[in-house]
């Protein structure tokens, strides 16, 4: 085969592009905690790239999702600019949030990124809310909330999936499946084999998808989405995946069996989606590199311009608790 | 004082018209909670929205707390006005993640992208034998909660115009309505009756204490306030209406008139908000201006009983008031 | 057959008893309550003996149930005697609980009585552990949760029945799907058919059983008394039934359709499982009329007793917050 | 002041010693929370207790803070002495009915019958940078919540002595541990050590100011005072260690003493702490014997910012210390 640009060629390797940013994007921000640019923690996404890349590309910018500590992969996903998220996450004025949120929330309304969430399977609910409201106003808007294996043992993942069931709600919960919650395994945290069977029990379809196989997620995605557009409701995707740091920059202690790191190390789903994407002709190893290449420089001119950003104003600390009010005026704010 | 027209209504009802008022004006509004839409709510707040708004915006949700504040909130981010119900407002135990680590903190953690306009109501429904499950008046919880505005009205009147604000207001808002008072008549001014938000309302005027209470409690304190009145103790009530924002220039105001401060609250002593009005106020009024001990009139410290003799023994009494108000104009 | 009292028939005329008390202390509990002997409320358990009177029928004593807002028949089924819990319902010094609980949180530890808890589905959690702190203290015993159809869209089922999964707690969980949650159909709170189903999520049988016919429900849970104490962890048990009382004394209003009542009047549990007696010979209608008799009578001597109670004393409001401690000396208390 | 033998441990070591003591002495105690047992929690406070406790007593569970706090009550209840960890205590917010609504009141709707020897201990996460939902400091919550005792250690020994002293005690506990003092090394004395409940500690003396703190806030006090004595300004900080039962005589006995009180928390101004504090000394201290009005200094009303110059605004820093100290002596 050739590897002439047609335009699904482009669409492809655009994915692939998105998958190498996120890559390099979470390999920069390690570095920056190393070297104590961004406070508290990151968790990388690396390894579960196909995941968000493959959801994401079903959507429509006008759809929204909601992400978890683990989100920079979502955003990058979803449309999200490198520049104000690296700023975001090394607690710049410039950052989407204003530094407010840093690594585990940032929030971009004008991508449909409703915020991501450290509370574990917290933004479920909201998540069901959000994508009935938008159906009550009339839009065909959808929403996606990604979350965790770990997640799906708390208490909101159960009440939001059955209140999106019986609302109808066009939104689709998509399980990311690393099989570890930091140092725990998924066998200490359930006894089934998978969370997508759950689905049965709000009645409505629960699909396991590889989630290294960014067509694959891509195309259950689609499915979901389509389903939630026309009324019929929610979908469970749960995507069998794999994260392969250790779980957070600040929790890099990492218990996992060498092997069982190798096993997915094989199976990376950039360099898997790159051999196929070679394979069918889309693209070559040399445009390949150069999409490497490309996502390296973004990350790197993202990191630069946010760190020659200003501090956000201590003085300006209070701005933002709420929403302009008539009782905001000064003085009055209990 | 004014010449505006008014209807006697029940506090239940009062709230029940402002619902139906802003759910007119506003089709982004949708009700949601457990028995509001078919049954109308147990304390009938919703009764008729159903009929007039229809299923998809007068919502019978599972039993599920949490997840239908949660919805609130996601609802609210894109542009909708939820209101949820908590069938008692004790129940908020099982939201407070959703409440406090989401509707409140959003907006602040998105750097001012996003506002929250949510209203979360529901009863205060001690006094009345329902145990220590349903007894709780928890607003000191909320007050604690940055990014919460905390109401509390005290009349069929001020409900109204208060859940009207609450429901117009861009900030996520805890709604408490005392379930004695639902049934409580009172003169509500006819047309569009807003009342604001942070804003105290003196509900009786009087020279020698100012009594700070809200809710239920402004009920007793009146009460207590025409006894002693016939003792020739001339008592003040301010009724903050609305716990965060709180109007604390009325209150220092009032104060720093009469030199002596009660606070009079049902929520357990203990970190209460009787504790908080009386630190506050000391950081707006000298204490030279005390002319006495400020005196918080609380529940005690247990959960609350079942039995009569006991919930009433736990719960503030109007003697409990009456002696306070004696005490700090004999210091 | 004829209707001589072999230790069966003695056995299933116990049973019978049993349902009848429950029958009549319901009756006479809304009586009080008009009477206004009764504060807050009454929720009868009428038209679902058959369910708390089968599943204790698989319990030893030394067995622990939790319960419900709806928990008389819980607590009488369990073993309870109907003076104590008379009189804790109506508010006396003489109640299981001092009057400090009322109707919706009869506890009886020397019944194996944890609690009634009127935080719907709210004990789940507390079975749970209770049962594996009794597995690892060495003892056989085990708990059953009682909760409603309702309930079961509450966080806390997830996280309970998840959790005691992977413990194996000796736990039962039994779901009373009296299809209704106050005002609420169940079609409005799930899209499934049968809660049982949600077993399978955490990886535990789920079973469905009649919960009008006190036989079927005591062999299904001697089953899952049974695999708890092997140590084969948890079992859900749905028992399908009704009530055919509105939801409660402090909420009279009833909107279900008359043929509704009608239809589940008519499988009344306590007369449907006389006349199986009758039947089978174990009792005849006269030796059942003789029981009624005997239940209506207990019940009113219990009454009697209670309302003769005194009122437990205000001064000592403050006593049983905590437990005793060192640090609970004169005045030192918070 | 003893002449007890001591060695240095940091905070973490010495709760891990108090686990560890604890469960060898008593088979009933078992420990759960997420990443506790194979991890050793991830701050190392339950470290080797799997090995030498074993996955029964030592148990990873899946993260349902709800349930692991249901089940710690519910194992009480049957006569276990649970000790539940939350991985921060922020996420108590999702456990608060299984908490507020159960365990703390189970005992006294039984009346009396049953107690619940359960500990619920996590840190407090802020000043690193964790944003908002990871570093809030909700004492004033449990505070407000009769049935439970509520407990902040400032140092090693303390940390130690009560959490040895919570697991004995048959009340439900909750225990917060400050995250920067978990690698903060302090003398702790060999053999069986146990810090009373509800008994303060004079963690410095001095005639001219009395702070209040706990937790973390006593190590900033300290850091106040020692600046402040060479002023000349000789700060008393008087630690309660556990917050309910607060040791009111002994602030009352050290506030009457210096006529100025400020208290120093950590959790946001309202209806925070300090407001509980400065109330209820109210009630013990004539308001004749106060030479200033009491301070408070707390956090802003805010959620915890992210980024590094806005936490430190937000939080209470040594120079908001220093000037109300300043303050309360200029009055
Ligand atoms: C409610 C809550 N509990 C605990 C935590 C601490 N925590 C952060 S990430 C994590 C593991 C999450 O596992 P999973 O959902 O599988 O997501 P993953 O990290 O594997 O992407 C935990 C326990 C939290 N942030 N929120
Ligand atoms: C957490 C909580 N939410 C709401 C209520 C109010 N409430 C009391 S009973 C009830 C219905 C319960 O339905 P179900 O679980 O099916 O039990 P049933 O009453 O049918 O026996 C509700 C909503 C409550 N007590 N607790
Ligand atoms: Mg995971
Ligand atoms: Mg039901």
């Amino acid at each position: 085969m050739t590897s002439v640009e047609t335009g699904a060629s482009v669409a492809l390797t655009q994915l692939y592009l998105t998958m190498a940013r996120i890559r390099a994007f979470e390999a920069k921000a390690m570095d920056l905690f190393a070297e104590k640019y961004i406070r508290g923690s990151v968790h990388p996404y690396t390894g579960e790239e196909a995941v968000a890349v493959g959801v994401c590309a079903a959507l429509r910018p006008e759809d929204y999702i909601t992400s978890t500590h683990r989100g920079h992969g979502h955003c990058i996903a979803k449309g999200l600019e490198l520049r104000p998220m690296m700023a975001e996450i090394t607690g710049r004025a410039t950052g989407y949030c204003r530094g407010r949120g840093g690594s585990m929330h940032i929030t971009a309304m004008r991508h449909g990124m409703l915020g991501a969430d450290a509370i574990v399977a917290g933004s479920l609910a909201m998540a069901a809310g959000a994508a009935y409201g938008l159906q009550l106003q009339g839009k065909d808007a959808v929403v996606v909330a990604f979350f965790g294996d770990g997640g799906a043992q708390q208490g909101i993942f159960h009440e939001a999936a059955n209140l999106a069931a019986v609302l109808d709600a066009p939104v689709i919960f998509v399980c990311e499946n690393n099989q570890w919650a930091i140092s725990t395994p998924i066998s200490c945290a359930i006894r089934i084999e998978n969370i997508a069977d759950r689905a049965a029990g709000y009645g409505f379809p629960g699909e396991v998808v590889d989630g290294n196989d960014v067509l694959a997620v891509r195309d259950v995605a689609a499915r979901a989405v389509e389903r939630a557009r026309r009324g019929e409701g929610p979908t469970l995707i749960e995507a069998k995946t794999y994260r392969i740091t250790p779980h957070s920059a600040a929790t890099p202690t990492d218990n996992r069996a060498p092997d069982e790191l190798s096993y997915w190390r094989e199976r990376d789903p950039i360099v898997r989606f790159g051999r196929e994407l070679v394979e069918a002709g889309h693209a070559s190893p040399e445009r390949l590199e150069e999409l490497d290449r490309q996502a390296g420089e973004e990350v790197e001119d993202a990191a630069e311009w946010a760190l020659a950003s200003p501090y956000p104003d201590a003085a300006a600390a209070e701005e933002d608790v709420y929403a302009p009010a008539d009782w905001l005026t000064p003085g009055r704010l209990a | 004082m004014s010449a505006v027209a008014t209807r006697e209504l029940t506090m239940a009802d009062a709230l029940n018209e402002a619902l139906r008022e802003e759910m007119q004006r506003d089709p982004t509004i949708f009700v949601i909670g457990e028995d509001i839409a078919r049954h109308g709510g147990l304390f009938r707040v919703t009764a008729g929205l159903l009929d007039e708004f229809g299923p998809r915006r007068v919502i019978d949700s599972p039993i599920s707390e949490a997840a239908i504040t949660g919805a609130g909130v996601g609802g609210a981010l894109i542009g909708c006005r939820p209101v949820v119900e908590l069938q008692i407002s004790d129940f908020v135990s099982l939201a407070m993640d959703q409440l406090v680590n989401h509707g409140a903190k959003w907006r602040y953690m998105s750097g001012g992208q996003v506002s929250v306009p949510l209203v979360v109501r529901g009863p205060i429904s001690n006094g009345i034998g329902m145990a220590a499950q349903h007894s709780q008046t928890l607003e000191a919880w909320f007050v604690h909660a940055p990014g919460l505005v905390v109401i509390m009205p005290s009349t069929a009147a001020d409900a109204k115009g208060l859940l009207k604000s609450a429901i117009r207001d861009d900030n996520p808002v805890v709604f408490l309505e005392k379930r004695l008072l639902y049934s409580r008549k009172g003169e509500v001014p006819d047309g569009e009756h807003l009342v604001p938000i942070g804003v105290a309302d003196v509900k009786r005027e009087g020279r020698d204490v100012t009594i700070v209470a809200a809710g239920a409690s402004v009920q007793l304190s009146l009460q207590a306030a025409r006894q002693l009145a016939r003792e020739g103790v001339e008592v003040e009530v301010v009724d903050p209406r609305t716990l965060k924002p709180l109007d604390i220039d009325a209150i220092a105001e009032s104060v720093a008139r009469t030199g002596r401060l009660v606070v009079v609250n049902e929520g357990a002593r203990a970190g209460g908000f009787a504790s908080e009005v009386v630190a506050r106020t000391l950081d707006h009024v000298p204490l030279s201006d005390f002319k006495a001990t400020p005196e918080r009139v609380t529940a005690k410290d247990t959960p609350i009983p079942y039995a009569t003799p006991l919930e009433r023994e736990v719960l503030p009494s109007l003697e409990d008031v009456v002696s306070a108000v004696t005490r700090v104009m004999q210091d």
